[in-house]
């Protein structure tokens, strides 16, 4: 079992969840977040001071799936939340040992 | 010719007063400073209902990325209209125009404020500081102006508000003001029938008559058409309201409007600014009387009465329809009922209130819901529905209601009783066809006139913001500042 | 028979004015513009009390899921209470009862707001528009009863609300305010001490006598008790506090009290509902006068000594017994302060007014913290601590403080000097006795009569909603809305 | 001697008022209802100035961590003021004083608010409750106080503020507030010039002139040096304006100021109170006026002009030069409007007031950016550039202004006209001078006198939090809670 | 050592906490998130608009713990969080390769 | 490729940024946490009402860079977000088996 952790533009959070549902994952966590990257952030002039803001408000999603979905998961996420323009963001990959149901204590594939 | 116009309180009383202070009249009346602070409280609370009522109200609406747009857009406007207005603008509405064109707008005679005196009242012989009458109707330019910001929210440049105001207000705002406001106040009136009674000889009859002619003659289009309208339901509401739905059909809807989430960011904020909104509309329709008399007292209670009632009334209704009374429901609900009782503050009765707040809020509810539904036009926060809406039914109310019959104040005829004034008699066909009229006129004038202003500042300024800025929202790509930074 | 009522300031100038102007109160007075102006924008401060100013004060304290339920439960009790209020409440309440229940509520004579004409004030000769007196007195009514809302915060269901409100403040408020307040005015009064004095034959001695007794008959329970409130001690805070004591206590502990953390989502709103309520508590109080006249300015004055005085007393309290100064500290000792100046605001002196603040910030420190603490009540925002007992320190303090040789300013009889009016003498012990009945008559009907309230509530539609309903918050469950969505 | 001061309006018609009713002035005037009406509306404006205006203003200002210690700041300063104002400021400021430091505070005579009866106002014969006004001039100390808090936000401990105010207010405040504002009212002046003129003989007439001297030195220092400050240029803006000043450099700068990040943590906040300081402020200028009469309403109309035309102002300046117009931007021009237009506004044309507002914005925006960017002074929410200079720049701008030739009232001498009172002609040069004296004693006395006393506070409890407190933020470390808990 | 990672209902909070710091466990960190899942949300209406609200708020709760603790830090959460009712949430558990305390630079278990 | 995952004090964010971007680290994204640990709180009071606050404002701060990478990045917060006294915080460090950059679909190292 993997979760797959991706950064992405805020106002792409339902195309994703769209593509996501579209491929039969139907459970997913989402954390605002801010982003520090390449893409470039604004200027805020309050009175006499300025301030470069380069910490962007970004979405993290985090879907714990089965291995083999992995890839399908990466190309829904890519696909619906890319623009084509810097600050896109970033999709990780890690291992999970082990997942639990709360209410019914499955764990595993079953817990998803 | 029968002559239509705004109801004092206390008539008998006022009559006495005349008889027995006629000389008085003779000599310059002065104010009574019971009134003078009445005014000034009134202009302070219309300020208030603008700035910071109404963008509150507004602001609390929109997403929160582009609350200081809204904000901004009306703190501009307030401050814009009011420098036009001292300028030229109280000048163009509330002076005498002349030739062909006076029946739509007035003169330049008191462009930067120049000359002022005292201002009449609708009692004879009662006068205010005239600069306390420019400041409380300068608030009543502005806010009608600012009311339409809200159907173009969120989506439109803040260059583009910056340009369309001070055209709007002089092409649109000041041409309806004039038509329905101006008269000559009723001094004049009283005074040539008051001659005209006193005349013998059929000479002296004729000249007396032609100097009541030109007294009565002395008033805007809409005015002498008849039209009653207490404190703005034509010239604020369906003006405004006419303006925003053309302006959010030429700016178009919102990226991801009927797709994305556009929740309310803040709906306390949108309480508050609905209370001061309430609290303001006291100084907007009893001030409208112009002194502190009882018939500012009728306006002052109407205010509340009809207010709650189409606050109840949208409650109950959303309750049964959606399964939930909303507070944005009841809230609109408020100010659909403080739209509709605009007009007919000063002229409807207690009851006559209350059972226009049911209509208001039925009709309302209605345009906002399913009307709003099935033409999905992105009417952001519902100018349309709720003040030119609200303020059709209220015109179209305050000609019913006015009929003593059902408690209203009728409408006063300042030439009858040789000059000592008096209630005319109602006619329920002449009213409503005066009240038309005046709803088609404001609809049409608005209507035109805000297409053609919107899409000259579409081809000077442009309207809208790219989509990547409208995506990051307007306070950051128009004013370089966020809301909130917690 | 000894009669004790309100005062009027500037008695030598009145007298003087009674004797000039004497045959002047054969006709109708009119009323003074200056005065109208004044009720008007008092009307309007008590408005702004309630909305917005006690919806943010008490929503700032609860936590922000249940924010839009606390807005929308004080909106809509503004609105019956209003709507009730002109149906029949205005008459229930001031006009004169029949029978053997006249001591406790009036008849139906001007149920719709019929009849209205002038109403009296609390100085011979002077009246104001009786429309602005029955809205001054609707915004009472209002913020009594929306009031209560504090104690069964965050966990009672809108229709419980929405039943509650009509049947409380029928039943409870409309009696209370009656005993309380209503009387025939001191025109009656006057005149007939006036013919009493100039009857010279036993016969028309008796007669004058008759017609005087019944002058000073014509009022409600406590006010003929000799009760002196100036603007609500009993009728609005202990009232409120006890309605909402009980209810708390019916309706039960939020669930996780005692255990969660439930601090206030947002300070920033209870602070900013703390001042608009001083803020509108000077039309409260000084409001209370009914005329703009010197002691209108003695009310405004205590308004703002005893409030400052007990928020200063509060704060330092709190520093001194828990460490800190807290902002919700200085906040509710000001809000103590102005519940405890209340019923004196007309009655101290200024230096009077500054001890009741000191002694108000100690007895409700102590109520809102070691009291509750030990009893363990869920009154969720403190509606007993600060507004019974604030108003109970303030019913017993106003006894004391009238007192002219403390400053205070008696109490007028109208009926000495032979109708001129003139200064009760003071005495300690009757004026005590009559405060307290004052307080013990409210603690019970209240109490007894809220408590009736909410069971038939609780069996008709239910007091609490489901506890999962609960937990995810009363703005989704009842309202489908979110306050915040930034 | 030359007598200059306060203006009012409709000087002819009291010149025949004066002559028509002379005898009556022997006799006790009695106040006008409606001018008590509209001062006890002014101060509950002015009341809300400050809070919750001021305090919102500012609150916005500052990051989230200390909005309730700026908000609970504000509130203490409003109490403590008030309550010292009534123990002994009043009495202080507003009484003659005696020997040789009577033009620079008064006497203790008031003291405890005892003997209050009627105040003078600008017109001879015109009166108001000495209460009202008592408590509007209150209003002034406090927000006077409270705007000093600005410059010293978000590292300061309350203890420090507790203990600083008393301390500033005495021997700041009220000694200021004596030098530009006491005089004996324009009666004994009046009556004295009348005498004088209708003496006959040597004797009598070297009697009559020894009475009018005395009338005309019984006044404050720079009020006999012929300053004019209608509502608070120099003694509520240029006064807290430096007192912050100092204080901002003995506190010292905030911990990250330059380095982090501290953006206003609520700009929504910020134009809440923005709107408020707007709404409250017309109570502070038109009601420095003391009377509801049409000087009033000329300070109400400045009010409006010069606060709009700065705001605009200071939106194009910053669009031009820093590419966005912001709504801090916006905001702080009004205030800055506001501030500039205080001493000016009972004094100036419409016009005149039009182009105060204009460099009012340029100036001010220049301090605020440029030269505190250059000085790197951590004056944390600009009131020296916003309110010492801008008050500066209205009171040099008074004096210009105030000239009948650019549509100014020009100046009331009592004297004039055998004590009918009439214009003083206009002197370049004189009263530029006063106004520049006025301007300088004011950054003396207030920038000494508030070194001192913050220096005092240092040593007995300390100005600054440790380093980690600072970094936790006051509301947790002073005060034991959050501002917000979403 | 692993992390264990949970996202359970808001209100749970203290209860959690206060059955890790029974087990020993007296560290954690807590993020605010919003969850979709199968528990469904609800609809909110703003005049003529209605949406459909699906993700709802809850808590992700991080725990540091040496690998021999899992079991048990498992159980305490699944124990004091359930409901029994769906959207309990879930417990996810992965590998942490190196711990250090900043204060003091120790690390891996001496870190926790 | 790892995940250097810290707990920080807030006001120690821009600090930990420069020293990043001082070795060479573009990329990061900051969530807002509540922390539980040591450290202790403070108590509020609201009228009768007092409560102990444990759960501490925090920020934290995921960085992914190469695995030779990790020691200098562990240094470089460690450096930054130091200040000597309880409540500085953690790092802990995660394997990704899988990074991409959603813009152009880069994977591995070329993705951050
Ligand atoms: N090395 C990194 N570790 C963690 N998050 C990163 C890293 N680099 C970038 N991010 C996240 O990805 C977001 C987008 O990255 P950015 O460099 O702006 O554009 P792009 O995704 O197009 O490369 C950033 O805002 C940040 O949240
Ligand atoms: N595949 C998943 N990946 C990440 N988080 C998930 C996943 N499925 C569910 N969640 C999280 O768990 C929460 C509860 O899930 P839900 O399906 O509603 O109920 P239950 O926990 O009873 O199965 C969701 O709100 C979401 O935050
Ligand atoms: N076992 C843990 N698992 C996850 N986070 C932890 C753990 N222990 C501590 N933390 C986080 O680290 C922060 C600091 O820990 P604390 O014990 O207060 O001080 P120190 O970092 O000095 O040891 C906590 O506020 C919490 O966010």
């Amino acid at each position: 079992m993997k979760i797959v952790m991706a950064i992405i533009k805020p106002f792409k959070l339902e195309e994703v969840r769209d593509a996501l549902t579209g491929i039969g994952v139907h459970g997913l966590t989402v954390t605002e977040v801010k982003g520090y990257g390449r893409q470039k952030g604004h200027t805020e002039i309050y009175r006499g001071a300025e301030y470069a803001v380069n910490f962007l408000p970004k979405l993290k999603i985090e879907v714990a799936v089965a291995t083999d979905q992995v890839k399908k998961v990466i190309g829904a996420i890519t696909g619906a939340a890319k623009t084509g323009q810097i600050g896109d963001g970033k999709i990780f990959v890690f291992s999970i040992e082990q997942a639990v149901r709360i209410r019914t204590g499955e764990t595993d594939a079953d817990a998803l | 010719m029968k002559l239509r116009n705004w109801i004092y309180a206390g008539l008998p009383a006022l009559i006495m007063a005349i008889f027995a202070a006629a000389p008085a009249f003779a000599e310059d009346p002065t104010p009574n400073k019971g009134d003078t602070t009445w005014m000034m409280t009134a202009t302070v609370l219309v300020l208030v209902m603008t700035i910071p009522g109404l963008s509150l109200f507004y602001g609390g609406l929109v997403r929160s990325k582009n609350m200081l747009s809204m904000l901004t857009q009306v703190f501009y406007t307030e401050c814009v209209v009011l420098i036009i207005w001292c300028l030229y603008g109280y000048s163009l509405t509330f002076t005498a125009g002349s030739g062909i064109t006076a029946d739509f707008i007035g003169g330049f005679s008191k462009a930067f404020l120049s000359g002022l005196t005292n201002a009449a009242t609708f009692s004879t012989g009662v006068v205010i500081p005239e600069g306390v009458y420019v400041m409380f109707q300068m608030t009543f330019a502005a806010i009608t102006a600012a009311l339409i910001l809200g159907s173009v929210a969120e989506r439109t440049k803040f260059s583009a508000i910056a340009l369309f105001m001070p055209l709007w207000i002089t092409f649109v705002y000041f041409p309806i003001a004039h038509m329905v406001w101006y008269w000559g106040g009723p001094d004049a009136i009283a005074a040539a029938a008051k001659a005209l009674a006193a005349a013998t000889d059929p000479k002296a009859k004729e000249t007396a008559q032609a100097a009541l002619d030109a007294a009565l003659a002395d008033g805007g289009f809409l005015y002498k058409a008849g039209a009653i309208d207490f404190a703005g339901g034509s010239v604020v509401h369906i003006n405004s309201g006419i303006a925003g739905m053309v302006g959010c059909l030429i700016v178009g809807k919102r990226i991801g409007y009927g797709k994305d989430v556009m929740a309310p960011h803040s709906l306390v904020m949108t309480m508050i600014g609905a209370c001061l909104l309430w609290f303001g509309w006291f100084g907007f329709n009893a001030g409208s009387n112009l002194e502190a008399s009882g018939s500012a007292v009728v306006a002052f209670l109407n205010t509340f009465i009809c207010t709650a009632m189409t606050a109840l009334t949208w409650m109950f209704v959303e309750w049964i329809v959606k399964g939930k009374p909303s507070t944005l429901g009841v809230v609109t609900g408020a100010v659909a009922g403080l739209v509709a009782v605009t007009p007919a503050s000063g002229f409807a009765g207690s009851m006559g209130s209350l059972v226009l707040g049911i209509v208001a809020g039925v009709v309302c509810f209605f345009f906002c819901t399913t009307v709003k539904s099935v033409f999905k036009y992105d009417d952001a926060l519902d100018v349309f529905g709720v003040h030119c809406i609200g303020g059709i039914v209220g015109a179209l109310g305050t000609g019913i209601l006015v009929n003593p019959a059902l408690g209203g104040t009728g409408i006063t005829d300042y030439a009858m009783n040789a000059g000592a004034g008096g209630i005319a008699e109602y006619d329920f066909l002449a009213q409503m066809t005066s009240q038309l009229k005046d709803v088609i006129v404001t609809l049409l004038w608005s209507g035109i006139g805000s297409a053609i202003i919107w899409k000259i500042v579409d081809i000077i300024v442009g309207l809208r913001p790219s989509p990547e800025k409208e995506r990051e929202g307007l306070d950051i790509t128009d004013h370089g500042e966020r809301a909130y930074d917690m």
